[in-house]
């Protein structure tokens, strides 16, 4: 029975699609529509007990064995499959560092010996939802927030702009701006902070955020909420920091860098013909750009921006934005799923035979004429 | 003991260099060499449903995306629900004779979240029927998805007709498959009729249009007060992917994830080391080849304080798992050369492909040459030969010494009877009186002399290695050997004896 | 404080002779007291009212916040009816409404006031002084909150199967107060 | 590690015929109710509910010190009835834990200051760590590990447990001792 079973799975392939993120991580199957779950992407250490996220590493032996351990519980706790000789799509940030890429290709190919090995560039696939070549994709994500305008289906990497400011930044602001009204918050793990985050805080608009920089805000703030601590404290959140905790995104560096700067720097750098397009096709994605009020406030941010004299010779009047058919926080997977039931699969992955002769992953450098062709 | 509560203070050396308990460890028959779970290919056997213990075949798992059809999940707080009764009184109040009717509903009795509380209708049967959400952005997904999938097959059909025109000059006109009559009517100029098995093009779903317009700041955040019971947590989002919704009128009983029994397999010779049995509530395994059942187990029984420089004494106790006698002989422990390589390692900080040199097998591909093969569906047909990578140095920093001792011992097969039996039966074996002070059945403690390393700090953990050598007796019988094979068999072992005291 | 007893069960209530009852203690009628549970007025009288469960090991204490120990008036500890201890629960509020149950292992610190309804989950330890609002539902180890639509369902029907079983075993106290 | 001597007052502990070691002071309602088959240690402070409904142990059961063990009742639509509590053999309940369910397999472990809910199931091998709350009517699947409140799989335990659980419970009982009396 079980082999006849066998022969009746396979006729359809089953591939999972995997997005490694930061904070989170999604996974799933291909020509599904949403990811069978989204976990945190850690895992508890054998050894010690502790729980660590994959990125934190030691060196390429220590990330080698927190990904044996975190793949394995994809498999076999979510998936519900033995990755052995089974076809793999991972999506990943363009920006993501080599050494990291590889011990995961390593860890698939040798550890648990996937037959085929997918690898697509995030801000690429999640126009694929879309069914659009041409947009602008701003991920804001975890530690980063990077912006890629993504032109005729090519990333046009050279204009790629990314600064510090997503969700970690937001736990740490959060974390100061608490410290001024609560004791002993530095004892609070980050994900209390980040449910005090997502449950509490929210992106102000522009005119109230004006309003508040100025010496004496003439405004109510919102009203304050007690947060309660397992019992035995509440936290007391005040109305200024549920809404200005996420102004750093807006306030500029010391380089004039901000969330909106990057999405005009990122427009300014590639052809002039391509601009109003991408202006015009907007794409936001990755967790927290889900907080309420974010896009509409990046909307006024960028407007406000496109008056000053550095974006004066973009002629660009208005911005439009797409809305994926997704939650932001898995459009990119979704890409990556439609992706990987096509048979871009077999023609574009990686073999395992090809990577035991090669010993390396291709870089993005190569899979991006691949990509071409659509 | 030790292995189900505390921390493990004997641990063997698996073959890849990780150091286990022996409760963690395989010893596979075919290879007699040890296998750990990092080292074993990982199999799922079966999928079942840890609450039910219904047995789903794998394809049928699949098709309920690896979830119970019965069993559900709390959505506040991940728990097990459990389905309810309760009466509903007749509907007319003034007919005392219409029966109540029973309804079931959904409860957790954690939280006590219910069906009730989100509104979900009752339901007439205990198995519920309860109502199923569906992705509102299906239609235009599958769309998408088709029509992505054509494009690039006619890309890959492009590229094989490439391929193809390179191989052949000419092509025969006399087939009946209609291929090649289009051909023809192309050849002489008529106009081709559609092959009636090319389904028509898809029409192609529209790009999609941005709006000016975004979601805006809910008014409401900003002068209602925040009510934390009504605010879902991100963990409650986050098991909904699809609707990830924001308030508690909105969570949705979860189906019920499933879970797997797995098999392990030996990577170097495809052979099981375990294998569970089918049943979900079953404990009993098809093939078991557990190290705890054929390798002698070391135990601390006491060991004398532990003083930097300094000899003192240290209990072990052995004890033969197996049905056949066996001879412990103990070897110093070689560590030396990995513990070079591990300091070059850090030291030269190599790039990662040279640390884990792969050992390849013979043919790794089954299906061909080194061409990628057209569908994913044969390769994933046969089983490859599996890859075994290269073992790891040990890594364990062993700051004492044990004096080996030149004489061996013999531990008695494991006599199940022995149990009930206190008569202090001795097996008559002629020890060496300095080493073995005590035993019984399988069983004997020996002493040994371990002496900590001078440059010890007060508080360090003493950890102190050997390498134990036992006789397997290994009751495979293949087709050349039907006797029962002896073969000599070395494992390292480590021993924690716990921290340095002071110096007196 | 009163080193001597003054116990008083009103009619119909069932308490074991091994439950551990020291101080000024009032218990309404219908109340099951099981054995090793404990209840202890410390700091004044304790008044509990109709069809409450008490389960084994159970600890119910009336003893005052340090601050406010040194009082002139004791005060009283009111616990409403129909409530549940159970099993190894550590309940010292200061008041006590109507419905609530307090699941195994759970503690109330003496800075708070249950109102009526409410679920302390089992294992949750409530210190922060506060008022639960009805119907409130704590549960988890971080002591998450939610509000139920209703009070939770009486005991009753247990209530009847333990009046009938547990004098066939144990050894009761004689209510000794008519009912009014 | 090898097992340490657990040394008891001789006057405190009752032995039966079958090997069964029962502290005096235990709170042992409705002991004609309550079956220990053989080599069970029942130690001081500890309470089994026989007045509530039948409670059946198996062979080398550890019942720790302050320990309850309580058959689960459940609802009918006319009443409410207690029912039997089972518990298979090599089982071992830490300290100051509450076992409420319906069904307790055989080689399981039940860590210190654990609470069982109503009617849980736990299989054969499973090991619930110290100080979880499981939920009532949880099912917990044979080789799993359970920890926190609410009590949540974090893991497996080794395929041996049975044995282990075996030697775990029978060097217990070997290692429980009378203190000498020099």
């Amino acid at each position: 029975m079980p082999l006849y079973e066998g022969i009746g799975a396979i006729t359809d392939k089953l591939v999972v699609v995997i997005d490694i993120g930061a904070a989170y991580t999604k996974l799933g199957f291909s020509g599904e529509f949403s990811p069978r779950c989204i976990i945190r992407s850690e895992v508890k250490c054998k050894d010690t007990g502790r729980v660590r996220n994959i990125r934190d590493y030691e060196n390429a032996q220590d990330l080698y064995d927190l990904l044996v351990d975190f793949v394995h519980m994809l498999y076999f706790k979510y998936a519900l499959l033995s990755p052995k000789d089974r076809p793999v799509v991972i999506i990943e940030s363009l920006l993501c560092p080599t050494i990291f890429r590889e011990t995961l290709a390593k860890v698939l190919f040798c550890h648990y010996e996937v037959s085929m090995m997918l690898v697509l560039p995030s801000h690429l696939v999640c126009l694929a939802p879309l069914a659009v070549d041409t947009a602008l994709v701003l991920d804001v994500g975890y530690t980063e927030a990077i912006a890629i305008p993504v032109c005729h289906g090519l990333p046009v990497i050279h204009a790629w702009q990314a600064l510090p400011i997503a969700s970690q930044a937001v736990h740490g602001n959060l974390k100061t701006l608490l410290t001024a009204c609560n004791t002993g918050i530095n004892s609070i793990s980050e994900w209390t902070i980040e449910d005090i985050k997502v449950r509490c805080c929210f992106v102000t608009t522009q005119k109230r955020a004006q309003e508040f920089s100025k010496a004496t805000p003439e405004i109510t703030t919102c009203l304050e909420v007690k947060y309660p601590l397992e019992g035995s404290r509440t936290l007391t959140i005040p109305g200024k920091v549920r809404e200005t905790v996420y102004e750093i995104f807006f306030e500029e560096d010391n380089d004039h860098q901000c969330m909106s700067t990057m999405i005009l720097d990122a427009i300014l750098k590639v052809n002039v013909d391509l601009r109003i397009k991408l202006s015009e096709n907007i794409v936001i994605m990755g967790g927290t750009a889900m907080t309420p009020g974010f896009k509409n406030r990046l909307k006024d941010e960028l407007y406000k921006q496109l008056k000053s004299d550095r974006y004066s010779k973009l002629k660009i009047t208005k911005f439009k934005f797409h809305s994926p058919p997704s939650k932001d926080n898995y459009t990119a997977w979704l890409g990556g799923a439609i992706y990987g039931c096509t048979e871009l699969l077999s023609m574009k992955g990686l073999s395992r035979e090809n990577y035991l002769k090669e010993n390396r992953l291709p870089d993005w450098a190569n899979m991006k004429d691949n990509l071409r062709t659509l | 003991m030790s292995y189900i509560i505390g921390s493990d203070v004997v641990r063997y050396a698996c073959t890849c260099g990780i150091l286990k308990p022996i409760s963690k460890l395989y010893f596979c028959r075919h290879c007699l060499e040890v296998r750990c779970g990092f080292c074993v290919c990982h199999e799922v056997d079966s999928h079942f449903c840890g609450k039910c213990a219904e047995n789903l075949p794998s394809s049928e798992a699949r098709l309920k995306k690896n979830r119970c059809g019965n069993c559900y999940d709390c959505p506040s707080c991940h728990q097990q629900l459990t389905t309810r009764a309760a009466t509903v009184g007749p509907k007319n109040p003034e007919d005392p004779k219409a029966t109540p009717r029973k309804v079931f509903y959904l409860l957790c009795l954690l939280c006590r979240w219910s069906s009730r509380d989100v509104g979900i209708p009752d339901q007439s049967a205990v198995s519920g029927g309860w109502p199923e959400r569906e992705n509102i952005h299906a239609n235009r997904l599958q769309e998408i998805q088709d029509m992505y999938k054509g494009i690039v097959l006619l890309d890959k059909q492009q590229k094989l007709e490439k391929d193809k025109k390179k191989q052949r000059r000419y092509m025969s006109f006399t087939d009946r498959t209609g291929i090649t009559a289009s051909m023809l009517r192309k050849r002489v100029g008529l106009p081709d009729i559609p092959h009636p098995l090319l389904k028509p093009k898809p029409k192609e779903p529209e790009p999609a249009v941005a709006k000016e317009d975004v979601e805006e700041l809910p008014e409401e955040l900003l002068t209602k007060p925040v009510n934390l019971c009504e605010v879902t947590t991100m963990e409650q989002r986050l098991v909904q992917p699809e609707w990830q919704p924001i308030t508690v009128e909105k969570l949705f009983p979860i189906h019920k994830q499933l879970s797997v029994k797995r098999s392990q397999r030996c990577r170097s010779c495809e052979h099981n080391v375990s294998k569970p049995e089918y049943n979900p509530n079953s404990i009993k395994f098809k093939i078991q080849l557990f190290a705890c059942f054929h390798i002698p187990e070391v135990r601390i029984v006491t060991v004398e304080p532990l003083r930097a420089g300094k000899t003192c004494e240290l209990l072990l106790k052995f004890s033969n798992p197996t049905q056949h006698q066996t001879v412990i002989t103990f070897l110093p422990v070689t560590l030396e050369m990995e513990e070079t390589k591990i300091s070059e390692q850090v030291t030269e900080d190599k790039s990662v492909v040279d640390d884990y040199l792969l050992e390849k097998k013979q043919p790794l591909s089954l299906t061909g040459t080194g061409s990628q093969p057209s569908s994913l569906l044969h390769a994933s047909l046969s089983r490859q030969p599996s890859i075994t990578v290269k073992p790891r140095p040990i890594a364990v920093p062993v700051v004492a010494d044990i004096t080996i001792p030149t004489s061996t011992f013999i531990l008695p097969p494991r006599d199940d009877a022995a149990e009930y039996d206190d008569s202090g039966d001795t097996h008559n074996i002629q020890d060496d009186s300095k080493l073995v002070i005590w035993r019984k059945s399988n069983k004997a403690v020996v002493k040994l002399q371990v002496t900590p390393k001078e440059d010890l700090k007060i508080g360090d953990e003493v950890v102190a290695g050997f390498t134990m050598q036992h006789i397997y007796v290994n009751t495979i019988t293949t087709v050349d050997n039907k006797e029962p094979q002896k073969c000599e068999h070395k494992v390292k072992v480590f021993v924690t004896l716990g921290n340095l005291v002071g110096s007196e | 404080m009163t080193s001597r007893n003054t116990i008083k069960i009103h009619h119909g209530s069932i308490v074991c002779e091994e439950s551990k009852l020291r101080g000024d203690i009032t218990i309404g009628s219908n109340c099951i007291i099981h054995p090793s549970a404990a209840i202890i007025a410390e700091a004044g009288p304790i008044i509990i009212g109709d069809c409450c469960l008490i389960e084994e090991q159970a600890k119910i204490i009336h003893r005052l916040p340090f601050d406010q120990s040194d009082k002139e008036n004791t005060p009283v500890l009111i616990i409403g009816s129909h409530n549940v201890f159970e099993v190894d629960c550590t309940v010292e509020a200061c008041k006590i409404g109507d419905n609530n149950i307090f699941e195994s292992k759970c503690y109330v610190g003496n800075k708070l006031t249950i109102t009526n309804g409410c679920i302390i989950g089992a294992g949750c330890r409530l210190t922060e002084e506060q008022t639960l609002k009805d119907n409130t539902i704590v549960y988890g180890r971080s002591c998450q909150m939610r509000e139920g639509l209703d009070r939770p369902v009486p005991q009753t029907l247990q209530m009847d199967t333990l009046s009938k079983m547990l004098p066939n075993y144990h050894h009761l106290r004689k209510p000794n107060k008519k009912n009014q | 590690m090898e097992m340490q001597d657990i040394n008891y007052n001789k006057s405190e502990y009752v032995e039966t015929a079958s090997g069964n070691k029962v502290s005096r002071q235990t709170v042992l309602c409705g002991s004609q109710n309550i079956v220990l088959q053989g080599k069970v240690i029942v130690q001081s402070d500890a309470i089994i509910r026989g007045d509530l409904a039948n409670v059946r142990t198996g062979r080398y059961c550890i019942i720790s010190k302050e320990a309850v063990i309580r058959p689960p009742y459940k609802k009918f639509s006319k009443g409410v009835a207690f029912f039997p509590l089972t518990m298979g053999d090599h089982v071992f309940v830490g300290e100051r834990s509450i076992v409420n369910a319906a069904v307790v397999g055989s080689y399981v472990y039940i860590g210190k200051n654990v609470v069982i809910g109503r009617r849980c199931v736990l299989k054969d091998c499973c090991v619930i760590e110290d100080d979880t709350i499981l939920a009532p009517e949880t099912v917990v699947p044979p080789f799993t590990k359970y920890s926190g409140s609410p009590g949540m799989q974090i893991g497996e335990v080794p395929e041996c447990q049975q044995d282990l659980m075996i030697d775990f419970t029978r060097s217990y009982y070997q290692h429980f001792v009378p203190t000498k009396i020099i």
